[in-house]
């Protein structure tokens, strides 16, 4: 495992593992908890050679007990250590479930902020791969309905790495929904910084393009997708602003309100169950804030109210895509 | 102190030998065992007592009967252990630790004061009065905090020890369940992961014959549920929970195997549930479950056992044992004169404290969700 | 158990009794798993006879075990029966919460139409009570945003026994958040109907007050802060529309719609964490479809982001009450 | 046959006598049951094979080396029986109630062709192709929808028994498991129920020594997985997951229990994961896991088993014996010429029947998620 050489283009997966190296380096207090992230390195080789570096009392091979893993890695923080949880993939999340609700996400409330439970749990994320029903899951919102938990996306290799750093170092448990479609995307390879130079704040959004006409607030994997529309839209004569939060709790409002007080318009993309998702939640705030700079109704791209079927057709007809983002745009666009 | 027909039957089938931990307690042990379990029954009835005039609301889980559990599992802790206990075990937050001194502020329990604040809903509680009743903890104590959901803080328990022994420490952690509790899987799954890392685990089954209104046949299909442990490849041990000793060498046992890094057991300590799942239930429980059954369960008194065995083995003398009958009694049934004095002082000063503690401002509700120091 | 008696008043918990009573005796396939519903009849005492009526084989008593009981219902259903499961509170619905959302809820989705898993829901939810972090949750935000649940939440005795009822006959699984506050509340007892007569359609919602100049939608227990807020309102000259959803998914978007052309004004009131809760969802619909009908910002009224804490004055701070309902509307119809 | 030094080994550790059930099996019996091995081991290789030539996407799970589990325990169901399958047991899917004849339509299994063309994601698989590979199912014939959830089904597996019961039905189910997957909470919780109940839940455990890439010595502490049945009270049977026959019997013996009303048993059978987790996991398997194991753990080939048996019941001769040699080969080392001709023929129709199935339309993505009528 090589950390930040300087000049070279990494990707997102070596931002995910730069982040973890620097972290279990800096601080012997880091632990990392999980299925198959020792010996194996993880599903996705997030984590390979940590358990060689770092041993196994630090790097441990958990049995298929998403909620003992958890509860477990509550322990070590409720007891002085930083532990970090992957999911294998997100979506097993939903056995841990009540660990993180109920006991993880309370523990700072209840005890009237005598314990921080300083915990990362990470994992797998998103559609698009033909991971069908258990393997394209983006379930953040069951957890931005329950108080006491950050929760970020990153879409790209720097933010991969600053993001999960920053999670590190937040005394609050933080949930890094990682895109594994962008792992090893090549093509958004970039230069990484190290150490602390590296660190991307929780709670600020970006603006990966800048427009006039229409906003539009993605985050991780559909980031990419409206960046693509924007160019769609540009070619229909109107320039979109595509806003990437990053983070979803806490969420960079400000960031949104000053797009549209230039644009006036907003489309929010994510790739989660309409009903009660993020994009919702983004509408939702807006609609009440920047009521008088709306000029158009607000709207929402997101997944259709279905699981995440498997074989390409089904999945694309379910899941946000560039032509979605486009049209819905453009609604808003010529309302 | 045999009243009852079957509290004569019991008390012959009573064995009082004494255990390879109990053996070598002194005179002086013996009697701070009994002032303990007078205390914590003495806390159950005065709770009950407070609340009937109208002095505390919210529902009450009594340790009635069950005291024998707590006060022996603690007894020869480390101060440097964990516990992890719920709601039928609420004088374990200020009985822990309690050799330092009932009254040494520097003792790794909490005190009684602030448990009592806990109780009337204070500012002054571990956790400001946002949750109730038993959903204390103090990580400074090694109390885990506890939540509602039943077996939930099992994992917890492995994590702290698991850290402590990273850091070179050699603390046990005991935790305490309803038999009925540890059908969760979370029970399992904690369970499973002590014992493949050979953790310091010692789950303690209050195994009192009752989940609520679901008795033991429905929640699991053995007699002994200490056999479970056979199904992690761990020791199983059957207590009495009726008697101090008992327990005191079984969790004694467990937490050497414990300490000296030979992973985790269970501990099934047999008692009864003497009143109602909490004092909501009293009546119910009067209908769901037959009389015969719950006479004989309450028959061996944990207090009239100690004391049998304290005459037995002369650290206590008949009419030394006549003195405070607090045994076999109801709240309603008992006074303070029932119980020695020092118990009395000790609680009601905790229950001064607690009243003059005020309520919590409002505006904490909206506090603490984040810390926000980084 | 007395079924439906002419004339006579019966509270919430007695509509949902009849509901049990009626459904079990009409049809034998009908089971109820839970704990302590047998020989305690329940924690609040809801199936109270059950056990007695039906016998032990339809009538469990389960062990501690919320993903056994969910699964095993699920069992069931797969092979003839309709399971009604109760949570002994909804917020122990979190360690049975993977057996929901990832094997009943997209049962029918992912064998394309074959199995329709007929499983109800059940349980005591909300706070006001004093019951802290976990006795008094709405959690149906999560289950909004798993796809595959029908999510009810009836506000008084004629539609808990009619709701629930309909949910037994509905073919997929349904979850009744029951309001434990009004279980035993006299006075808003009323006559009910019997059999088929009492049933309440899923997705409809019902006006609870008629009114001018503000919309406010809700569910539940709010439904009673809300009209006292309106009667608030009105001495400050202003007549509010009070609409109870009752089922949130589906949604009478309609009723909303209808009252909006009226009002053009919007007050979403519900006990759930603002973020990703529900009162943001049907703010996101509205301001999409009746963008052009609103002259305010909609506004939403929720629990804060944060735990349901204990004692009183903490409870109050953070849940919707009249008093916030009250600033809220006259907030926006002071626009 | 036995041609590694370890094969050898293990050879003469083999012993052949037949169990209460085996005993009573036919020639033609046995002659099926090594037919039902080569066709669960063509399964697997024809479609790595159908993989290599690009034919296929997605990951495959592979049960080479474990196809006397999903054979032995079918061989004895009656048709009314259910079966729950998961990622390793794909064959299962169209081989169960094979005796009423592989292409019989009226059989309480799936067609081959239905699960070719689940493995091909086209319209024509049970779910459509929603969800991928094992996750299908089919309450018409029987078996629990399998999803990822890793013990997920055991609870609807016992839901299902139950419901059986109560309409007078003396189905029995069996539910397979990996050993890695028994440490979920759910597997606790649903086994447990099933105890409690008496239900004819039979819990098979597909103990291969890997969880993915972690060993089972960090999955759980005990040798003998089966010992797990102990904590609840319920038989635990160990059988030689490599010996067909050892593993009808084992399971046939449970059978028997649970349908005569004692309820749940657990069935340990040992054998070992030849291969990656999947088949993207080959590569990396070959590193994390030492030569040795693997060799020691591939040598006893249950086809190879089978025939050593035969030879010595005096069903099949030495020549005959060496008819078909599929037996400690991998995917890359046999071809059809390894294969008895039918089995070859029966798998090929299948894989036409899916080739020639469309994909769905796109909007049946949107379609199903509730069902509309009342
Ligand atoms: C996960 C979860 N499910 C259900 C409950 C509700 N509940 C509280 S106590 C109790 C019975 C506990 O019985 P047992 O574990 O035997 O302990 P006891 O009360 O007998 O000491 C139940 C069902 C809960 N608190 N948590
Ligand atoms: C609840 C859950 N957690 C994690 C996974 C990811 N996962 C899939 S298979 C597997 C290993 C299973 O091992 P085992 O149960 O021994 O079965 P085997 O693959 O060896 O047959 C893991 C961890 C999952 N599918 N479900
Ligand atoms: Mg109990
Ligand atoms: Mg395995």
């Amino acid at each position: 495992m090589s950390v930040a050489e300087p000049g070279l283009k990494k990707n997102y997966l070596t931002g995910l593992k730069e982040a973890i190296f620097e972290e279990f380096e800096s601080d012997p207090n880091v632990i990392a908890i999980g299925e198959d992230i020792g010996f194996l390195g993880g599903a996705f080789g997030v984590t390979e050679g940590l358990k060689e570096k770092f041993g196994p009392d630090r790097v441990i091979d958990a049995p298929i007990s998403e909620a003992a893993i958890v509860g477990v890695a509550c322990g070590m923080c409720l007891n002085g250590k930083k532990a970090m949880v992957e999911m294998q993939f997100i979506d097993f999340i939903s056995t841990g479930f009540d660990q993180i609700v109920n006991m993880t996400a309370t523990y700072h409330y209840r005890t009237a902020g005598e314990v921080a439970i300083n915990m990362v749990i990470r994992g797998p994320a998103g559609g698009y791969g033909g991971g069908a029903l258990y393997h394209s899951q983006m379930n953040e919102a069951w957890f931005a309905n329950s108080p006491g938990l950050k929760i970020v996306c990153p879409s790209t290799p720097a933010d991969a790495k600053g993001l999960l750093k920053a999670a590190f170092r937040d005394p609050n448990p933080v949930m890094v929904y990682e895109m594994k479609e962008l792992y090893r995307q090549n093509k958004i390879s970039e230069v990484l910084k190290a150490n602390d130079e590296a660190l991307v704040p929780l709670g600020k959004g970006v603006v990966r393009r800048e427009g006039e006409d229409v906003t539009i607030v993605t985050y991780g994997n559909n980031v990419y997708h409206c960046l693509q529309a924007a160019d769609n839209l540009m070619s229909e004569g109107f320039s979109a602003e595509v806003i990437d939060i990053r983070s979803l709790v806490p969420l960079d409002e400000d960031i949104i309100l000053e797009s549209l007080k230039k644009t006036n318009r907003l489309v929010v993309v994510n790739e989660a169950p309409m009903t009660c998702g993020f994009a919702g939640e983004i509408v939702a705030r807006m609609s009440d804030r920047a009521f008088d700079l709306l000029d158009a109704p607000p709207v929402r791209v997101t997944r259709l109210d279905t699981p995440v079927p498997w074989v390409k057709p089904l999945e694309s007809f379910v899941l946000p895509s560039v032509n979605k983002i486009t049209e819905a745009a453009l609604r808003v666009c010529r309302y | 102190m045999a009243t009852t027909e079957a509290d004569q039957r019991k008390t012959k089938q009573e064995s009082f030998e004494l255990g390879a931990f109990s053996s070598k307690l002194s005179k002086s042990d013996f009697q701070e065992l009994l002032l303990q379990l007078y205390l914590a029954r003495y806390f159950d009835v005065r709770l009950i007592k407070e609340k009937k005039r109208g002095r505390l609301t919210g529902t009450l889980y009594s340790s009635h009967n069950q005291e024998a559990i707590i006060v022996g599992s603690l007894f020869g802790l480390k101060p440097t252990d964990w516990i992890s206990p719920i709601h039928r075990d609420m004088p374990a937050f200020f009985m822990k630790d309690f050799r330092a001194g009932w009254r040494n502020p520097d003792r790794m329990g909490m005190s009684v004061g602030t448990v009592c604040a806990q109780v009337w809903g204070r500012v002054d509680s571990p956790g400001r009065a946002r949750d109730n009743w038993s959903h204390i903890g103090s990580s400074a104590k090694r109390i885990i905090h506890s939540t509602s959901m039943l077996a939930g803080t099992i994992p917890a328990a492995a994590g702290v020890v698991y850290a402590d022994r990273l850091d070179g420490g050699d603390a046990v952690v005991l935790t305490y369940n309803g038999e009925g509790s540890t059908a969760q899987g979370v029970f399992h799954e904690a369970v499973n992961f002590a014992a493949v890392h050979k953790l310091p685990v010692v789950t303690i089954i209050e195994n009192n014959q009752w989940a609520y209104g679901t008795p033991t046949y429905l929640e699991f299909s053995m007699d002994d549920f200490a056999r479970r442990a056979d199904g992690y490849g761990i020791p199983g041990l059957v207590a009495d929970g009726q008697n101090v000793l008992d327990v005191y060498d079984k969790v004694m046992e467990a937490v050497a195997w414990a300490r000296s890094g030979k992973g985790p057991s269970i501990v099934e300590c047999k008692t009864f549930r003497a009143y109602g799942h909490g004092d909501h239930d009293d009546d119910r429980a009067a209908k769901y479950r037959p009389k015969e059954e719950v006479d004989e369960g309450r028959a061996r008194d944990p207090i009239a056992v100690m004391k049998r065995i304290m005459v037995a083995e002369g650290h206590m003398t008949q009419k030394e044992a006549a003195n405070w009958v607090a045994e076999g009694k109801g709240a309603s049934e008992v006074s303070n004169d029932d119980f020695p004095p020092e118990v009395v002082q000790y609680l009601s000063e905790g229950i001064e404290f607690a009243v003059n503690s005020p309520l919590p401002e409002a505006e904490e509700g909206g506090m603490w969700v984040y810390r926000e120091d980084n």
